[in-house]
């Protein structure tokens, strides 16, 4: 059974990502995740300064996902060098994951990665929480082509932009693509709220957050189809992945790997190993022996 | 579901100058050691170990910065959030046992103590003065052996100077330990030098509490989830133990 | 316990209505929603011509919620006086919603249902998987500006308008009140998809579906809560009530009233009488009288 | 959950020149008178109904449009959709029961007759010509009244005329009938007539099959939950019945 993939020239031993800002704040982390089985490791978002990012009640369970405002919060990518080192022990990938105010701040931050050696860069233009990043930025298409058009110019390593749920979602991924970026990330979490009944104010101290795990599947798979149709760069996917068959329904969409977030609280942090075993299972009963042979199968 | 059970502050109690402790019907099972992540809505939710364990739960409370300075001015009938208990908690111990609490690193090992058959335990508590002392009602059933760093009630110095003394004259068959981390890694050192086996119970700067945000990481470790109590054994592969900790943006600085 | 509600002159009975396109397509079927304790019924979206809608399937249970294309399959408007006349037998508020592929049809469509004695217009600008209808034009908050001012030139019933998760919901919200709109109505099902991993294909046969039920109410409340925010006129909460604590939930974020659509699925047609059961309850527990107390209360 | 189970066909048969059964396994436990929603991937989603009830289910089907042809052209090993079953199926009648099927209407019933004692079922079965008549050797057993428009096989003339018969001579306890609904709106005037309890088995354009698209309303009742199966009081009450229908676009259209 081979689960190794391949996106855009980075080779991974089995499609199975750690999204950004679950458990990759830390290189000790990181170095664990790899260990628990996964493919690649992305940081946590990481910009120019240090940020404390909310107070809490930053992350807390909600029926069928997480639901989180962390806010962005950082050690500043200058403080960050220790951590990648320590994280490239693992042998596998590192993602660089790099968010920032403008076309500048992204431009820096991603040079800067680079130079501690990540892998890949993964332009976080969607962060469902923070004003003046995210979401906002994400939003414009135009905005968009310029600061990866800029990070392209500047780094080797390739470049991934993670977007966000957003109504013209072809025209953006056809910027990205034009813009010469290497992968589409898709999705980000979605905007969303809990309200307390009992102190009957919003439970996240920022108010709205973003909405992750098993809920929002369907959507994630949706996007990732849609771009996936749409444009010749990979496409991974990301978005309530809890098991195998999530991956590989993912997979049929047109994901060339995935990516965890949620699933390692639903699962804990071995969920790498026990998704990759649950993929191949599900390919032995299936008749499948490579991993590519299910990668968009769906798309007619 | 990891979400916050808004409980109604039943009864406060004055314990020191800024100390005080908060009871409240939760009716979870808690282990010593265990904690809560307490919501003072509008402020901060913050981490708490659990004070008393029975149904009738409890957090003591040092007030040190916004969020503890919020919560203490909370009177009987005021809303808190809690959720948990989360993280570990102590392993019971078996046979005779050495506890060595620092300040507030009392709060979460009194109810443990509590549960220790009493010609089992014996109990280094060091405090900065006689006022700072608390929980005494507590574990006064248990051999004290108390120390202040001005002298002004018991020992003059340091805990782990009774402990070294306690260790010469006795046997103990596990050591437990919370309170300042420079504190708890000369205990750790005492106890691979005596062979004893130690659990420290850690802090870290917590957001989730369910092992996912990695801020409150050490070397590959979560506080939250695979602690706050670790044993020697891990505690010797962290190199962070004693000496860095992470602020809320994750920058690791020294402690 | 008082639940009456009122939106822009329209009195409901209590604040719970039946979505479009659940149930809704006969006169026979909203008259037995509203025996089942509904506070206002919505009809099934209408346009101007018969249409048959998608083949089969067309909707679907998935993880945690549904999932469906039914394809605005609906009689026409010249087919559906009778069911406006015996749906209007229940007495309570009949809500005619309407579709359109162009202002023209919007117009037309709204002045015969006004004719026909609903109570009031809810414009369906937010269809999340037929082309040229729905969502298409919803993005564009010219387009919706100028539709909804002409129908309320034209009708004199109140006007609602549903709308679909958006990026830029502000901006689109403020038109909508611009153009003087009675209620906002939010949100439609989320565009998903959900692939068969037996036969390699998406479910649906229109592939991309609306995805409704409990795993959207997140993002429901978020946007209800950002509408409510920012304008004035009411809003009506819809997406994954299931109960009366969602119901109470949308309405602390703001909603005059909530609109269920797959609870009815969940929970059976008098999952009216339900909710408002539950939501009496939780106001008893809670020492609320009347229902307007709780409206906006998380709203700073 | 309500989704399609993907099983292969294992089995078919074919019942005249265009009815056909297909055999499968599907777990789950049926009642004579309930439906599948049969996906035929790439084509459409059809309700058949169950014609055999076992564990080794079975759906008979005629061909009528484009997703009955295309299910016509599936053979042993082709891959199939199944959820359900759905909707109420028969109430297992007591005493002496007069079953009454007009053409395809005996699908649903054959699996009732073959669970009900021989001594207490007359089945009387129309239909338009002897080549038409099928599943013939799983209703053999009770009192068999035939009946065919064109006189070629049994009674030459219309079901109904049977049952007048019959419910002439015999004393009966309860009708069932499922055919045309101009059929069973006669059948039901009779029962009504004779004070019989009559339940019949009625059709409507399905999508949803799980009561939630309105799609197979009849006055206000769904085909798809409420029935397919209907008694006399209830019957009583829909106005449309055996008069009018729904198109796919839900227009109201004469049957
Ligand atoms: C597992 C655990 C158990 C704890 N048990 C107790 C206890 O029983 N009694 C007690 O008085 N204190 C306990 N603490 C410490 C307590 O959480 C902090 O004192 C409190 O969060 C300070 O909040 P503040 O807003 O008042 O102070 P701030 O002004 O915000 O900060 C003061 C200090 O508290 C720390 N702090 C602030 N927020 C957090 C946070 N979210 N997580 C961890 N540290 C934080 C900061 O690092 C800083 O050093 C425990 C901490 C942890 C991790
Ligand atoms: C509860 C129920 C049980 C049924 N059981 C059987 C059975 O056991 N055997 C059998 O041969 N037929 C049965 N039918 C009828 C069968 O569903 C239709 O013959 C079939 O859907 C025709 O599909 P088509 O594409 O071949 O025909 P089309 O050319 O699409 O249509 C031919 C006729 O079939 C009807 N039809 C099409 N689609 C549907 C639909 N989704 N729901 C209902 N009717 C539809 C149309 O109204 C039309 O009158 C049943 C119908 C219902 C509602
Ligand atoms: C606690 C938390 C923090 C997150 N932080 C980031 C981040 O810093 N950068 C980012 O691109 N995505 C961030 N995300 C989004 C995830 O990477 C992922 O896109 C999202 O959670 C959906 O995937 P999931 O359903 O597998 O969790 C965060 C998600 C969670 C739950
Ligand atoms: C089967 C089905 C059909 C629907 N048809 C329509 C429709 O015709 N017009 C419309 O405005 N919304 C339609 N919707 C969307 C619902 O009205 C509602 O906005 C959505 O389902 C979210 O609410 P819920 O989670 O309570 O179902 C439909 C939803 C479902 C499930
Ligand atoms: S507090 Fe989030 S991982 Fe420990
Ligand atoms: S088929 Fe949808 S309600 Fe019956």
């Amino acid at each position: 059974m081979k689960l190794s993939t391949e996106i855009s020239g980075l080779k991974l031993r089995n499609p199975t990502i750690l999204a950004s800002g679950i458990l990759g704040e830390t290189g000790g982390t990181l170095l664990n995740v790899a260990r628990n089985g996964a493919g690649a490791v992305t940081t946590k978002s990481i910009g120019i300064k240090p940020k404390k990012g909310n107070k809490n009640p930053t992350v807390l369970e909600t029926e069928y996902g997480l639901i989180n405002a962390v806010g962005l919060a950082n050690p500043g990518i200058d403080n960050y060098e220790n951590e990648i080192k320590t994280a490239l022990k693992s042998k596998i990938p590192v993602i660089g994951s790099v968010f920032g105010k403008n076309k500048k701040e992204f431009v820096l931050v991603s040079k800067k990665m680079e130079n501690f050696g990540v892998n890949a860069i993964e332009l976080n233009m969607s962060c469902p929480h923070a004003r003046g990043y995210g979401v906002e930025i994400g939003e414009d298409k135009k905005i968009v082509y310029d600061i990866v058009k800029n990070v392209k110019k500047t780094v080797d390593v390739p470049v991934f932009v993670k977007i966000s749920v957003h109504t013209n979602i072809l025209s953006l991924a056809k910027n990205i693509e034009f813009a010469k970026a290497d992968a589409i990330v898709a999705i980000n979490s979605l905007r969303g709220m809990k309200i307390d009944l009992d102190l009957k104010i919003p439970v996240l101290s920022n108010k709205i957050g973003g909405y992750s795990g098993p809920g929002i599947k369907p959507v994630g798979v949706r996007t990732v189809y849609e771009i996936a149709s749409n444009v010749k760069i990979p496409v991974i996917g990301c978005g309530g992945v809890m098991n195998g068959k999530d991956a590989v329904e993912y997979m049929m969409a047109g994901a060339s790997a995935v990516q965890i977030g949620s699933g390692v609280y639903y699962r804990g942090v071995d969920v790498f190993k026990k998704i990759c075993d649950e993929i191949k299972l599900w390919m032995k009963k299936n008749g499948y022996k490579r991993i590519d042979e299910i990668i968009g199968v769906a798309l007619k | 579901m990891n979400y916050p059970e808004i409980v109604r502050i039943a009864e406060t109690k004055k314990e020191t100058e800024n100390i005080k402790t908060f009871r409240f019907k939760y009716n979870k099972k808690v282990r010593p050691g265990q904690f809560f992540m307490v919501w003072i809505s509008g402020v901060d939710e913050i981490p708490m170990s659990v004070s008393y364990t029975d149904n009738f739960k409890g957090i003591t409370v040092e007030q040190v910065g916004e969020a503890t300075k919020a919560l203490f001015k909370m009177k009987k009938g005021d809303k808190i959030g809690i959720r948990g208990p989360y993280g570990n908690g102590f392993k019971t111990p078996k046979g005779k046992v050495l506890f060595v609490a620092g300040g507030t690193g009392i709060i979460p090992v009194a109810s443990l103590i509590e549960k220790i058959k009493k010609k089992n335990a014996v109990v280094v508590f060091g405090a900065k003065t006689k006022k700072k002392l608390f929980f005494m009602d507590r574990i006064k059933k248990s051999k004290l052996l108390i120390s202040t760093d001005n002298g002004s009630f018991g020992y003059h110095g340091f805990a782990s100077e009774l402990v070294e003394e306690a260790l010469r004259k006795e046997k103990f068959n596990s050591i437990i330990t919370c309170g300042p981390e420079k504190m708890m890694k000369k205990i750790l050192d005492l106890g691979i030098k005596h062979k004893i086996p130690v659990q420290a119970s850690l802090e870290r700067f917590m957001k989730c509490g369910i092992g996912i945000c990695d801020s409150c990481a050490i070397n590959g470790y979560h506080v939250c989830k695979d602690g706050p109590v670790f044993d020697d054994k891990t505690l010797g592969k962290m190199k962070d133990f004693g000496k860095f900790k992470r602020e809320a943006s994750g920058r690791r600085v020294r402690i």
